[in-house]
C-alpha cells in the first residue's frame, strides 16, 4: 500500500493548477467561495477551454477524443477544482450520454452527438422521473408509439436538473405495455425544441430555479433518435447509472467545504474566543474530518481496486449515501458556524430575491440557501433509501 | 398533579384552530407574505380581539388571568399555522417587561399592547450565542449636559411596525431603559428577511439624543438580567412551543404523505423502513411535548427553569431538528419543491434553532446551573 | 397543569421512606447501590414485609387483598424505592399472573393463588419464549393435550427468568393445531415441581444466572390449571401485557442510576478535574437528563390522562422503547465514567468468577457487568423493533 | 497510489486465517481459558515459529522487513479469532521500544522477543485516559548510595507470564529505563481479568533497589516521550486492526444469522428494518477499514500519525461500537447468551473502546493536533 505521488502526479497537479489560474478570475472564484453560483456562459466557457486543453472528458476513450485519465489523474483534477471553487463540469452530457452513446450508439449517433458534447455546444437534460414514479423508476408512463419513422412522445418528465438551459433530453419512455415495466422501456434523445415540450420551473427551498417539469405533449421524435434497441432502454439506463461512480460521492468538493468551514470557524468567535476552539463545535467538526477521510480513503481504495481490475458492485450506492449525508452535515454545521446570519436570506442568486441587503460577512450570504438547497442530495440520483436496498441485494444477497 | 389539558387549554385550541383555517391558510398566508405591512395590521387587529394579545397577562390590564399554560397553548397554534406575526416579541417580551420592571396595576403600556392600539419593540437581539444580547455596542457620550447614544444592533424582530421603542442603556454602571418614539427619536433601520420570511432588523444610532422624559426606569445591572432572564425564557419557551405546534404538523403531513403516495405498487407507508421512521417521529414528537411541558410547569422557580427551558431548546436543535430533516427526507422530491408547505414548516424550525440560543450554548448554560 | 404534592402526597411518601429504613440495613442498600444483587431470601423478606404494611400489590383492587394506590402513590413509592436501591418487587406473580387470575380466574383458582401471591409464598415465572418462537410469540410449539382431567404438556420455555426460584409458571401452549396460530393458544399455570420439567440455567454476558430454559416432558397439569378457556390463552395474554405498562418504563430506578453516575462522575477525575467538568462527558450527561426527563414527564402524561379516564393504547410500547433505550445508555456512560475499571470483571455474584480481587472503587465493582447484562432490555418483553411494528399498526394506522 | 493489500499481505492474512481455525476455534479457545498459562507457552511457541513476532521487525534481528501493512494484516487476524494471547504488549511494543530507544544491528533483546524464548513487558498503562500513562505514581528515594523506588500500578497487560520488565522511572528530571529481572528484583503483582478475559496486572514496588547494571538507558523526558508516543500509536492502532478484524466478524457473524433465524414465517434477514440495519454495519465496517489504511498509510509523519490514529480511535469508541451493540440486538435472546461466541466479541470491542484512551481523550488530541 502506498499514497506517494509520482513525479509526473505532480506535474499532472501543476498543470492544473496554472490552467487555472489562465482560465479563471480571482473574483469569478472569490464569488463562487462565498457560494455565488455560476452562470450558463460561465459553465460552457469554462468546458469550452478545458476541452480545448485536451483536459475534458476523462471518462472518454482517447480515440472519441476523451482524455482517458487514469484514477490518480482524476482524484488530483477533482481535488485541484473543488479547492479552487471552479465551475463544475455539468454531468449530463459529458459523464451520463456521452459514454452510453460511445458504448450503444450508432456510427451515425456518435458523429452526430459525441463532438458537440466534447465542445459543449449542447447542453443536455436527463428526462427520467415522472410525478408518479421517483425511486420507482421502471413505473414510469411517459408514452412513445411507433408511427413510421418517428415516436409520438407523450407524458411529462420531472425534477429535471437545469432543463431550461438544455438543448437536448436523454429520455426514457415506454414503448411496450404488454410486458414486466423494465422491458416495455427505451432510451429516446428528445431535442428540446421540438414542438410540443413546455419547460415549468419548480423553485427550490432555497428559492432558485434548478430543477424543472417537462411536458411532452405529441412531440415528434424521429426513431434515429434511439439508443440501443427498442425496449432495451433498461440495460442502457444501468449501463449509465455505472459510470456516476466516479463523480457521485463528491469527496473533493466536501473536502473543500471543510476547508472552508474551519477558515468561518476561525473568523467567528464564542465567548469571545474563535468559534474553531470551543470544544462542542470543534467535535462536531472533527467529526466531518473523520466522515469525510473514511469516505475519501474507501473511494481510494475502490480505485486502487478498480486500477487493478477488480469487479464493482455496491460501491456506487455505499459512496452516494455517505457522500450526499456528508454534503449536508458539513452545510448543517456551516450553518452553525455563522451564527444567525445563516438564517437570514441571502441577496444573491434568489428567484423570489427579498433582501436587497445582507448584514452578514460575505462568507455566510449563501449558507442558509445551501443548508435548505442540499436537501436534495439523499433524494436525487436514487433516494439513500433505494441505495439501501440495492446494497442489501447486492452485497448482503438479502 | 395533573399533566393533562385544561378545559381552558381545551378551547383556546380549538378556538384558535378554527380561527387559523379559516383565515391563515397556507394559501392565505402566501398572500400576506405577498403585502406583510398590510397583513400585520389586519392580523394584529384580529388577534386583538380575539383576546390573544392579553392571553400572558392580568385582569387588571384588560388581559385574562396569565395563565402560562394558556399562552403556551395559543402559541402551539400559532407554530402550526406558521404565524409570521412575531407576537413573541410584540405582546409576550414588551409586555412581561413592563410586568416585571414596572408593574402598577392598570399600566397604560400594558393596556396598549394588549389592546393592540400601539405597538411596542425592545431593543434585544435573541441570536444564536446571544452575541451583543443587549447594550454591548452602545456607545454613550455625555457633552453638555446632553446624554447621545452611537451604535448598531441586529437581529431585532417585531421592530418593523413599532410606535414605541424600548431601549436599555448602560450609563455609569446603572441600566437605564428609555422609551423611545416612532418620529420623534429619530434612528435608522434597515429590514431584512430570514430563509422563512420573517422580518428582522437593523437599528443605527447616530449620537440619537437621550431625553430625561423618556426615560422609564434606572436600575442596577444584577436585577435587571436577572430579570430579564425570565422574559428571555418566557420568550424562548414560547418558540419552542410554537416549533412544538410546526413539528406536530409536519408529523401529520408526512403521515399523510406516506399514506397516500405509491412507489412499486403499495403507499410507501407499506414499507416497514418508513413505517420505523414514521413511529420514531411519533415518539420524538411527544417527546418535545412532555419537555415542553416540563418548562411550564418549571417557569417559577429559577434554577428549574433554566435547566427545563435549556432542555427544550437543546432538544429542538437536536432531535426535533433531525426529525424535521427526515420529514422532508420522506416527502422525496416533493419535500424540496417550494409549492409544498413542507419546506415552509422546515426553513422556520431551522430559524427557530438558531434564534434564542441554539443548543450549545444552551448545553453550557444547562451545565453552568445543574 | 400542575404538580404539586398535596400534604396527604407527602404524607404518604414520608410513610414509605420510614417503612425502608425500618426494613433494609445500611450496609444491605449500600451494597445494593453498588450494583450487588439481592439473594432470594432478601427480595421475598421484603415483599412480605411490604404485604404486612399493606404496601404490596399497588394494582390489584381491595377486595382482592391489594393497596389499589393512585398514580400518584405509585409514582412516590417507585421514586423512594428506586433512589433507596431497595429490591425491586418480582413482577411475575403479582403484577402479571395475578391481575390475570383476578380477571380470568375462578374463585376457586382465585382462593388457591391469589393469597400466595400476596404473601409471596409462591415465587412465579413466565412460561411465554420458545427456542423457535421470540418476536413471533404465537409461533409457539409447547403442546398441551387433553387426557380425561389433565392436559400431557410437551415442550421447551427458554428465556426463562428466575425459573431457578420458581414454585410456579404460567405457561402459553398449544392447545389445537388445525387453526390460525393465535386461535390454538390456552393459558396454563403450571407447579414447578411436577414430574418431567427440567431446568437449565443460561449464563448470560456478564457471567450471572438470570435466565433458564424449562424442558417440559409430559408433564401432567391438571385442567384445573387452565385460565379462562381452552384456546382463549391469545386473550388473556393480551390483558396481562396490558398491566406492565406502569413499570415497563423504569423511570424511577434510571433516575436513581443517572443521581448514582453524578456521584461517581464527581468523584472521577479526568486531568485533574472532576469528570463532570469535562465538557465532552457533560454533554453526554446532559443528553442522558433530557432524555430521562422527556421520559418521565411522558409517562406522567400517560398516567394523568389514565387516571382521567382516558383509554390507553400504543403508550405501553412508546416507553418499553425509550425506556430501555434509556437504560443501556445510563450504563454505557457509566462505564466510561468510571475509567478502565469498567472492563474488569466484578468480584461479585458472578457464576464463572475469576477475579478474588477488584482494583477500582466499589462503585465500580458491578459497572462491567451491568453494561453487558442490560443488553437484554431492549429484547425482552418484546423487542423494541417489534413494539415499533405495534406502534406503526397502533398509532400510525400502517 | 495503491490501497489494495499486496501480495504478502494476501498471504499473510490467508495463512493466518488457515493457522487460528485449525488452533484456535471458538471452542479450542474456551479450553485455553480454563488453563490460560498453559495456553499462553504453547501459542507463543507457535506464534514465534510461524513468524508472526519477526512480522514488525527488521531481518538482522530475525524478523522481516517490519512492513506496517503486513503487522496490521496479522493483527486483524488476531482479532477474529479473538486471540487473548498479549502481542500488542509482550511483541509489538518492547519491540518497538527497543526499536527506537536502543537499536543497534542484531540487538539481542529483540533478538529474544522474536525468536520468543524471552518475554519482555513493558511498565505502562494504556488506560481510558492514561491517567498514569507511565511513572506518574512512583517515588524515588536515594539513601547511601542506593536508589529504590516505590509505588503502585494498574492496567500492565501482558505482565503475567515476563521474564524481564522495562521500567522507565523519572530520576533528576530525566528517565532512567531499568530492565527488571523475575526473581531478581522482587516486586509484587496481582492479576486479574477483564470482562474479555484478558489478564490485567497491578504491579507494587516496595522500596525496590535499582541497581546500576539493570540500568538500559537515560534520556530526557521530551525525547523519551515522544519516541513512545510514536510506539503507543503504533500499538493503538495494532489494537485497531484487531477491533476490525473483530467488527467485520461479528458483521458476518450477524448476517449469518438474519440469513437463517425464522420469525413470522420469514428469514428475519427478509424484513427490510433489517436489511438497511446490515446495511448500515456493512458501511461501518468498510469506514473502519478504510481509516484503518489512512492510519497505517500516516504513520511515518507525526501531525499525520497522530490524527489519523486518533480518528480510527474514535471511530472505534463511537461508530462501530454502536454497531457491536446493534449486533448483539439483531441477535435476540441468543445475543446475551455466553455459549454464542458473538457475546464475546461484543465483550473484547467494549475492552478496547476502553484502552489506549477513549473517544473522548482521542477528540481531545485531535482537536489539539489539527
Amino acid at each position: 500500500m502506498n499514497l506517494n505521488y509520482r513525479d509526473e502526479d505532480n506535474k499532472f497537479r501543476k498543470e492544473i493548477k496554472d490552467f487555472i489560474k489562465s482560465n479563471l478570475s480571482e473574483e469569478v472564484l472569490k464569488k463562487a467561495s462565498n457560494g455565488g453560483k455560476y452562470t450558463k456562459d460561465e459553465i460552457v466557457n469554462w468546458q469550452k477551454a478545458l476541452f480545448k486543453k485536451g483536459m475534458f472528458a476523462s471518462n472518454w476513450p482517447k480515440e472519441y477524443g476523451g482524455c482517458d485519465w487514469n484514477p490518480m489523474q482524476r482524484y488530483i483534477f477533482d481535488q485541484e477544482t473543488a479547492f479552487a471553487n471552479t465551475p463544475q463540469i455539468v454531468p449530463f452530457g459529458v459523464t451520463m450520454v456521452g459514454p452510453v452513446i460511445i458504448k450503444f450508439g450508432t456510427s451515425i449517433q456518435k458523429e452526430r452527438y459525441l463532438p458537440k458534447i466534447l465542445n459543449s455546444d449542447h447542453w443536455w437534460c436527463q428526462g427520467y422521473s415522472e410525478p408518479g414514479s421517483g425511486s420507482d423508476l421502471a413505473s414510469l408512463q411517459t408514452k412513445a408509439v411507433s408511427e413510421g419513422n418517428n415516436y409520438i412522445v407523450n407524458g411529462t418528465k420531472t425534477w429535471t436538473t437545469l432543463a431550461q438551459h438544455s438543448d437536448w433530453m436523454f429520455c426514457l419512455v415506454r414503448t411496450n405495455t404488454k410486458c414486466k415495466p423494465q422491458e416495455g422501456i427505451s432510451f429516446l434523445l428528445i431535442d428540446m425544441n421540438s414542438k410540443g415540450i413546455k419547460v415549468e420551473p419548480i423553485i427550490t427551498l432555497d428559492g432558485s430555479h434548478e430543477i424543472n417539469t417537462v411536458y411532452l405533449e405529441d412531440v415528434v421524435v424521429p426513431k434515429d433518435n434511439l439508443i440501443y434497441e427498442e425496449n432495451k432502454g433498461w440495460t442502457v439506463a444501468k449501463y449509465l447509472l455505472s459510470h456516476e461512480r466516479t463523480s457521485i460521492a463528491q469527496v473533493a468538493r466536501s473536502k473543500s467545504a471543510i476547508k472552508k468551514l474551519k477558515y468561518i470557524a476561525s473568523q467567528e468567535t464564542y465567548s469571545n474566543r474563535p468559534l474553531i476552539n470551543n470544544v462542542r463545535f470543534r467535535d462536531k467538526l472533527t467529526k466531518l474530518e473523520m466522515d469525510m477521510h473514511a469516505l475519501e480513503y474507501s473511494e481510494l481504495r475502490i480505485l486502487s481496486d478498480e486500477a487493478k481490475g477488480a469487479a464493482l458492485g455496491s460501491e456506487a450506492s455505499f459512496l452516494k449515501i455517505r457522500g450526499s449525508e456528508l454534503q449536508q452535515k458539513i452545510s448543517e454545521l456551516t450553518l452553525e458556524a455563522v451564527g444567525s446570519f445563516g438564517i437570514i436570506q441571502s441577496n444573491e442568486s434568489n428567484i423570489e430575491k427579498t433582501n436587497e441587503y445582507f448584514p452578514g460577512p460575505e462568507y455566510a450570504n449563501n449558507v442558509g440557501a445551501e443548508y435548505l438547497n442540499l436537501r436534495k442530495t439523499t433524494i436525487y440520483g436514487g433516494s439513500n433509501e433505494i441505495q439501501k436496498n440495492i446494497l442489501s441485494k447486492m452485497v448482503l444477497g438479502l | 398533579m395533573n399533566l393533562s389539558l385544561s378545559e381552558d387549554q381545551v378551547l383556546i385550541k380549538e378556538s384558535a384552530e378554527k380561527f387559523l383555517n379559516l383565515n391563515y391558510s397556507f394559501e392565505k398566508r402566501r398572500s400576506f407574505l405577498e403585502n406583510k405591512k398590510e397583513a400585520y395590521k389586519k392580523n394584529w387587529k384580529n388577534f386583538a380581539e380575539l383576546g390573544w394579545l392579553g392571553l400572558a397577562f392580568s385582569e387588571d390590564v384588560g388581559g385574562f388571568d396569565g395563565n402560562i399554560n394558556n399562552t403556551m397553548t395559543l402559541m402551539e397554534s400559532l407554530g402550526s399555522a406558521l404565524v409570521s406575526e412575531p407576537l413573541i416579541f410584540n405582546n409576550l417580551v414588551v409586555g412581561k417587561f413592563f410586568e416585571k420592571f414596572l408593574y402598577v396595576k392598570g399600566n397604560e403600556h400594558l393596556k396598549e399592547i394588549i389592546s393592540g392600539e400601539k405597538i411596542y419593540s425592545l431593543l434585544f437581539s435573541p441570536n444564536q450565542n446571544y452575541k451583543n444580547l443587549i447594550l454591548d455596542t452602545l456607545i454613550v457620550k455625555k457633552e453638555n449636559n446632553k446624554t447621545t447614544v452611537s451604535g448598531k444592533y441586529n437581529f431585532i424582530f417585531g421592530l418593523d411596525e413599532f410606535d414605541y421603542l424600548i431601549t436599555p442603556i448602560l450609563i455609569d454602571n446603572k441600566i437605564h431603559v428609555y422609551l423611545l418614539k416612532k418620529n420623534i427619536d429619530l434612528f435608522d433601520t434597515r429590514n431584512y428577511e430570514t430563509i422563512d420570511n420573517l422580518v428582522v432588523s437593523e437599528v443605527e444610532f447616530n449620537s440619537l439624543e437621550l431625553k430625561e422624559n423618556s426615560l422609564l426606569l434606572t436600575i442596577n445591572k444584577k436585577e435587571f438580567f436577572e430579570k430579564l432572564s425570565y422574559i428571555i425564557d418566557y420568550a424562548t419557551l414560547a418558540m419552542c412551543s410554537q416549533a412544538l405546534g410546526i413539528i406536530d404538523k409536519m408529523y401529520a403531513l408526512t403521515l399523510e404523505y406516506c399514506k397516500t403516495r405509491e412507489q412499486f405498487g403499495k403507499k410507501i407507508g407499506a414499507f416497514q423502513v418508513i413505517q420505523h421512521r414514521l413511529v420514531d417521529m411519533h415518539i420524538v414528537k411527544e417527546e418535545m411535548r412532555s419537555l415542553n411541558y416540563m418548562g411550564q410547569l418549571s417557569m417559577e422557580e429559577e434554577q428549574q427553569r433554566i435547566k427545563s427551558i435549556s432542555l427544550s431548546k437543546i432538544f429542538l436543535g437536536t432531535n426535533a431538528k433531525h426529525m424535521s430533516q427526515d420529514c422532508i427526507q420522506l416527502h422525496g422530491g416533493m419535500g424540496v419543491a417550494k409549492e409544498m408547505s413542507i419546506g415552509h414548516y422546515f426553513a422556520r424550525i431551522t430559524t427557530f434553532c438558531s434564534l434564542f440560543g441554539n443548543s450549545d450554548y444552551h448545553k453550557e448554560r444547562y451545565a453552568i446551573n445543574d
